[in-house]
């Protein structure tokens, strides 16, 4: 496999992959020609507008909606109890009694989070439904709050799911190595009590919205929606409404970001179904941004408690151990998977051996969450790269030092993590290298000794992005799911014209699929990009798909393109031996595609057009020689990665195909009156293997980096003690804006991935580096100025700054050291 | 995002904007609409009668005779930045105006909607509280003319009555006075923690604090660090807490921000 | 959120608790009140728009007296519903005589649901502050009236016409 | 309550249509008129999505009623074009796809708008000025950086 990726890559840097080319999706884009899926109309659609839960935690005593039903131009509505009676809930991943909490369409008896569905309301426009929704009465008996998870299992908490009887959604030792051995045998042991991962989420600018059409004549569905990975909704909608899953046929054009938030909205959409169907006519939902901050999807929140970390006196990291305790808001619905995701990149990108991680997933009434950008690594690397500057300051050590020092080694790769996992290519410690240069870290330095009234810090962040799933990971959290490896789909046709059709499994928001997809393809039949139509976004109808086909998880530029190139060969192999019986029985390996021709090599006069090659198979076949006549130049080809299942007793398997790597820097000012932090320089070096498009890499890095510096310095749900969301919107929840950022300076070197054929690795996701290089910075400079206060959340707002400025002791506290 | 029914009109003068203002119970005047129409979308403000003063020309402009700047309540954030006025006689307006949100909010929000609807977090009460600017207010039974401390009653609250509209802001030309201003935001130009204008003249600093009480908090201090910070910490703040900032720390700020002002006018 | 204070009242206990306790004062007392209703002398209704300069925020209230130990004790809870909003409020007062004056140890507990929950408790504070010394003056007030004392009783509380309220309510907030 | 027949000219093109006096105008330009290049981001008037220009000022269409726009010039996305002498991609939109300042494109309407809006009146604008010209822009997926290049190179290249 190797040869052939050297030989792939080496045909490939003389084609169109590697080149910034042009993107297909920009020409629509730019003129407002997008198709998103609130543009999408039908004739005598009705607005849906939800009732939501104004309470965290309620008993729902009584719905009235005679007088919503009886108000002008309202179509009617849908009610939890025709909710319960004509669906059944949807399908839990945990085991019991985690998987015994009933999830539905609507708040069935109870609603467990501020701003919960609980009735819908159909009308002949937007405003009307809303109208007729103000006028829906509930009534609601107040239940106790939990919006701590640390409380969770205490037994005076309430409990969420009287049919689990627990706030425990999952829970599981994980232990490698000799944990204890090693803290026996370590110089030192570093204690830290507690450090927060805080809540946020990428918040994609486009929320969720659908127009769903039922068919009374089929009983088909029509789901026209912004859903990332409808085969996953299908799985979750299919069993719920009763319906076989071909009767839910997902479309999706352009899709204004996505970044996991939108792989968790078949409830809404399991609700306009009933809804299509009762009422007989298309419905339309669009979610506000209110809506989706209250009642959509959130990244998992997680404490990490009781830490210990055994060092050596010169900083190496023997290893540690933690008790992870997440929590995943009122509804499991993707999770429990966020309690094994983290493990893909259990020691981060060091070198240690022996780690145990207690983890505990509990729910609390505040918003569900969702595979968030970075989803669930990103928290267990921001708790190594917590740890490594923790330590480093703790021995009076220096954080690159302590980094390089334990730093996976190149000369070491492909290396297997303690729990079974291959990294497989990169060189941690000269990206690392490239980024200290990026920011001028000796004038850094220098800056940081004189005092100029700001004090200065520097800060590394340095994270594995997990591309290609393996999914048999599910079964270490629950053995009896059937689910293991990995697949995605991709077809090409040469068409009666010569034209070449290519269709993806994937569901792009933004990645540009259209684009890379057709360099790929183009290197492989000799024709240029132009010349490939890649079908826009997605149809579950017309899009030949797998089970596990969608975007997400960092995988297309290996499961996308792989797919992609399968195909594309098949096709040219096709072509080939069709050119070679008509023009007069040559070997499919003495023709050559170019330019749009099949020519043969020994004589390139004998040369057939791509558009010929169509007409003779799909409309003149008879003057087909016997043995090509199976060639149909429609070709389908499905992506397996080579996984293996992992092993549930020892909890250990290559859970990731691919590893890209992120080394970020940044240097911080804070104003020491006000704890104002400012970002004043920012470097952001990636590795993921060879990149197809170069540009569109560079983007991705700079996306995943602002979503890091919004949550490390801006972006918070925070929820008062009644379960209040207090970020509800763009006012309070403040993403960064163009004056709020630094310019982002980039690097990158190439480690070709030996497992794909193209070297390519998933990436996008950048593991939340810029949240522990600012984390990291900020602890820097608070040391530098004498201040022993320890960094122990992942959030710092002006005033928590301020805090550790003023009682550095409160967080100082959180840490000591014992020899 | 979906406002309540509501009747709409455009007057195309004072006297009928007033008419329709006195008409109607719930009748709201809507100036640039960055706030007042948000707060309909959330249905928490549901005004039956919507009175849009941007069709009323002498509502609008900024002139100055030298001793006294006068802005109509219709001028926008952007007319006031680009404003050669402005500039002449009160720099600081323009130079806070700039900051305000971002420039489509700017080319629609108007100084008048921004000291009427009075969130706590707006820009021009503090600075219009420091500047002793005089407010003037048209209603059926003529004009008045009140002072800040009069003009702002609380959040969301001002003097202008039912049936009133505010149709032009008077602020004394700079003169030898120095003006600063100084906040600390969410991100840059962001919803404010805590705002802070000063003016300081004959060594006397007027200073006015935004968003720790209903309204601007006025003190006076000689224009010295210690005595500035001494006399916001005599006012006895006792502030709002929110997601944003405590109560304490917005005390904090309350003083450091006073003094840095201070040090801007100079 | 909580607030709470103290208030002298020149008149005695006995007049203080009959005010607070009349639910056809209390009517009097409450901000924005635009219909009344009596159920029983431990449950009655109202219809109020709570002030903002945005346009009122209207309310159908319930309230319960929940506790009392005439004459120095009594505990209110009131639940307001209305578009955007849900006020729950639970209240308390303890009166001490002190001769033929009296002094009133309050507190207030105010919890604000709904969409309007979610925007910027920085504004409820300073309201409910604002809220509250209003209806500490309007007590006042109604105790000055029922001692017979001075007149204009109605003072700031015009039911229906908020924005007439003092613009310095002597209440726990300092503000300018 | 009170229906008003209004009259907007959107990309030259005039529009008579009563709507109801509540209809935001962005409901207007993408319900009604079905000029569904202008977006909705948000409910509070920060993102800028729905960035329009109203008689040639940039403004946020969710904070206008409809009926305020009676008798205005509009511009939205789907008007840029109109600007490119040969009814191509104008030089603001290649610079856009040229530089990679778009990926989900969602925010790009808007973007495109309020870019334009500051090229009218200031050429040659320097990084600060792109910056607080696109402040009121909120992008989710590239962080400003190539959106900050593209409109550079405009404004270094051909102005529109």
């Amino acid at each position: 496999m190797t040869e052939t990726a050297q030989e792939q890559r080496v045909e490939l840097e003389v084609g169109y992959a590697g080149k910034s080319i042009p993107r297909k999706e920009d020409a629509r884009l730019v003129q407002g020609e997008g198709v998103f899926a609130d543009d999408v109309k039908r004739h005598g659609m009705g607005y849906v507008h939800f009732v939501r839960s104004p309470y965290a935690h309620a008993r729902i005593v009584s719905v009235d909606v005679s007088a919503a039903e009886a108000l002008d131009g309202v179509y009617g509505t849908l009610t939890p109890d025709e909710v319960a009676d004509l669906t059944d809930p949807f399908f839990e991943l945990s085991t019991p009694p985690g998987s015994q909490i009933k999830d539905y369409a609507l708040a069935v008896g109870r609603v467990r989070h501020i701003g919960e569905p609980v009735v819908a309301v159909v009308a002949e426009s937007r405003e009307r439904a809303r109208d007729a929704a103000d006028l829906v009465e509930v009534e609601y008996e107040p239940l106790e709050v939990l919006v701590d998870a640390r409380r969770a299992q205490d037994g005076d908490a309430p409990v969420l799911h009287d049919d689990a009887g627990t706030n425990v959604v999952w829970s599981g030792t994980f232990d490698w190595g000799d944990v204890d051995g090693a803290l026996k045998a370590a110089d030192r042991v570093v204690r830290i009590k507690e450090l927060h991962f805080d809540r946020f989420s990428s918040t994609p600018l486009e929320c969720s919205a659908a127009l769903v059409e039922h068919d009374r004549g089929t009983g088909q569905f029509t789901i026209h929606c912004n859903h990332q990975m409808p085969g996953v909704a299908a799985i979750w909608m299919g069993p719920a409404l009763r319906v076989p899953l071909d009767k839910l046929r997902f479309v999706t054009q352009d899709i204004g970001g996505g970044f996991g938030n939108k792989i968790t909205t078949h409830p809404q959409l399991t609700a306009c179904c009933l809804l299509a169907r009762k009422l007989k006519r298309p419905i339309q939902w669009t979610e506000w941004r209110t809506d989706q901050h209250t009642g959509n999807a959130h990244g998992n929140e997680r404490w990490f408690q009781e830490i210990e970390v055994a060092v050596q006196n010169d900083g190496t990291m023997l290893g540690f151990k933690v008790k992870a305790l997440d929590d995943c808001g009122a509804f499991p619905r993707y999770e429990p998977l966020g309690c094994i995701i983290w493990a893909q990149v259990t020691p981060g990108l060091y070198r240690w051996r022996n780690i145990r991680v207690e983890f505990t997933q509990v729910v609390t009434n505040k918003s569900p969450v969702a595979p968030n950008r970075g989803y669930s690594r990103m928290q267990q690397l921001w708790l190594t790269e917590r740890i490594c500057d923790i330590v480093a300051h703790e021995l009076g050590l220096d954080a690159v030092a302590v980094r390089k020092k334990n730093y996976v080694r190149s000369d070491e790769m492909p290396y297997e993590t303690p729990n079974g996992c291959v990294y497989d290519s990169g060189d941690y410690a000269r990206c690392l290298d490239i980024a200290l240069e990026l920011i001028d870290y000796d004038g850094a330095r220098a800056r940081q000794a004189q005092k100029d009234g700001k004090l200065v810090g520097i800060g590394i962040g340095s994270t594995l992005d997990s591309g290609t799933n393996n999914f048999g990971q599910s079964t270490l959290l629950n053995p009896e799911l059937q689910f293991s490896g990995n697949n995605e789909v991709a077809t090409i046709k040469l068409d009666i014209f010569g034209e070449i059709v290519l269709t993806l499994g994937t569901v792009p928001q933004g990645q540009g699929h259209e684009t890379v997809a057709s360099q790929v393809a183009a290197d492989i039949l000799g024709v240029s990009p132009d010349q490939i139509h890649v079908r826009p976004g997605h149809d579950s109808y017309w899009n030949s798909h797998a089970g596990f086909s969608g975007t997400y998880a960092s995988q297309f530029a290996v499961t996308g393109l792989e797919a992609v190139k399968g195909a594309t060969e098949k096709l040219s192999l096709e072509i080939r031996r069709l050119a070679g019986a008509v023009l007069g029985g040559a070997d499919p390996d003495a023709i050559v595609l170019e330019g749009g021709f099949a020519k043969r090599k020994d004589n390139p006069e004998a040369a057939l057009p791509f558009m010929a090659c169509g007409a003779i198979v799909n409309a003149n076949n008879a003057v087909l020689p016997e043995d090509v006549r199976d060639v149909t130049l429609n070709c389908r080809y499905v992506y397996v990665p080579p996984f293996t299942l992992p092993d549930f007793e020892r909890k250990f398997g290559n859970l990731t195909l691919t590893y890209a790597t992120q080394i970020h820097a940044c240097v911080v000012e804070i104003d020491p009156e006000t704890g104002h932090v400012e970002l004043v320089d920012y470097a952001a070096v990636d590795d993921c293997g060879v990149r197809i498009h170069p540009q569109i890499v560079e983007g991705q890095v700079h996306g995943a980096t602002v979503h890091g510096i919004g949550a490390a310095l801006h972006e918070t749900f925070a929820y008062d003690e009644y379960g209040q969301l207090l970020t509800a919107n763009f006012y309070d929840y403040h993403v960064p804006h163009a004056l709020d950022l630094p310019e982002i300076k980039t690097g990158h070197i190439e480690s070709p991935s030996p497992f794909s054929s193209l070297g390519t690795k998933g990436m996008g996701e950048g593991g939340g580096a810029a949240i522990h290089a600012i984390c990291a910075a900020i602890q820097d400079a608070l040391r530098t100025a004498g201040s022993r206060a320890v960094v122990a959340d992942s959030h710092n707002p002006p005033e928590r700054v301020w805090r550790m400025l003023t009682d550095p002791d409160e967080t100082a506290a959180l840490v000591e050291v014992s020899e | 995002m979906l406002l309540a029914e509501l009747d709409y009109a455009r007057p195309g003068s004072i006297e009928e904007a007033v008419t329709l203002l006195a008409g109607r119970e719930d009748a709201r005047a809507l100036a640039g609409g960055q706030s007042l129409v948000n707060v309909m979308k959330t249905r928490v403000a549901t005004p039956e009668l919507v009175v849009d003063l941007n069709g009323i020309a002498p509502l609008r402009g900024i002139a100055s005779d030298g001793g006294v700047l006068e802005i109509g309540a219709m001028t926008t954030y952007s007319a006031i930045v680009d404003s050669a006025e402005v500039a002449g006689a009160r720099p600081i307006l323009a130079e806070v105006a700039r900051t305000i949100a971002d420039v489509q909010v700017r080319n629609r929000g108007t100084i008048g909607g921004n000291v009427c609807s009075n969130d706590p977090t707006n820009h021009f009460p503090p600075l219009l509280a420091a500047l002793e600017a005089e407010l003037t207010i048209q209603g059926a039974g003529g004009e008045r003319t009140v002072g800040t401390e009069e003009f702002f009653e609380g959040v969301y609250m001002t003097a202008v009555q039912p049936g009133e509209v505010l149709t032009k802001v008077r602020i004394p030309a700079k003169g030898d006075a120095r003006d600063g201003w100084a906040s600390v935001t969410l991100g840059k130009d962001g919803t404010g923690i805590v705002n802070v204008a000063a003016t300081v003249k004959d060594g006397t600093a007027r200073i006015a604090i935004g968003c720790v009480a209903a309204t601007p908090v006025v003190v006076t201090a000689s224009a010295d660090e210690t005595a500035v910070k001494d006399a916001v910490r005599a006012a006895g703040l006792d502030p709002p807490a929110d997601v944003h900032a405590s109560a304490e720390y917005r005390r904090h700020l309350a003083e450091v921000l006073a003094a840095r002002a201070v040090r801007d006018a100079a | 959120m909580k607030v709470d204070g103290t208030k002298e009242f020149d008149a005695p206990a006995q007049l203080v608790w009959d005010v607070l306790n009349d639910p056809s004062k209390m009517a009097k007392l409450l901000p924005g009140v635009e219909s009344f209703e009596i159920q029983d002398d431990r449950h009655w209704k109202a219809a109020v728009k709570i002030p903002l300069g945005m346009g009122g925020l209207k309310l159908n209230f319930n309230f319960e007296k929940i506790e009392e130990r005439p004459i120095e004790y009594a505990k209110l809870s009131s639940k307001g519903q209305g578009v955007g909003a849900i006020v729950a409020m639970e209240t308390e007062f303890n009166l001490k005589p002190d001769g033929e004056r009296t002094s009133m140890t309050w507190s207030a507990d105010v919890r604000i649901a709904g969409p309007i929950g979610s925007m910027g408790q920085r504004v409820f504070q300073p309201i409910v502050n604002q809220q509250v010394g209003n209806v500490l003056n309007a007590l006042e007030a109604q105790v000055a009236e029922a001692k017979g004392g001075a007149g204009g009783a109605e003072e700031g509380i015009h039911p229906g016409s908020p924005e007439a309220y003092s613009s310095e309510p002597e209440g726990p907030t300092h503000s300018a | 309550m009170s229906e008003h027949t209004i009259a907007v000219t959107v990309n030259g093109e005039r529009y008579e249509r009563a709507v109801e006096a509540r209809k935001l105008l962005v409901h207007f330009i993408r319900d009604d008129l079905d000029l569904t290049g202008t977006h909705v981001g948000c409910d509070t008037g920060n993102c800028g999505a729905c960035t329009v220009l109203l008689n040639g000022v940039a403004v946020k269409s969710c904070m206008l009623l409809a009926p305020q726009a009676d008798g205005a010039e509009v511009t939205t996305v789907e008007g840029l074009t109109l600007l490119a002498a040969d009814g191509e991609l104008n030089p603001l939109q290649k610079a856009f796809s040229e530089h990679h300042a778009l990926q989900c494109g969602y925010c790009t309407p808007g973007m495109l708008i309020s870019a334009t809006y500051l090229l009218s009146h200031t050429p040659q604008p320097s990084e600060e000025e792109i910056r607080r010209a696109i402040q009121g822009n909120i992008c989710r997926c590239t962080g400003y950086v190539n959106i900050v290049k593209a409109v550079q190179a405009v404004s270094e290249g051909q102005s529109l």
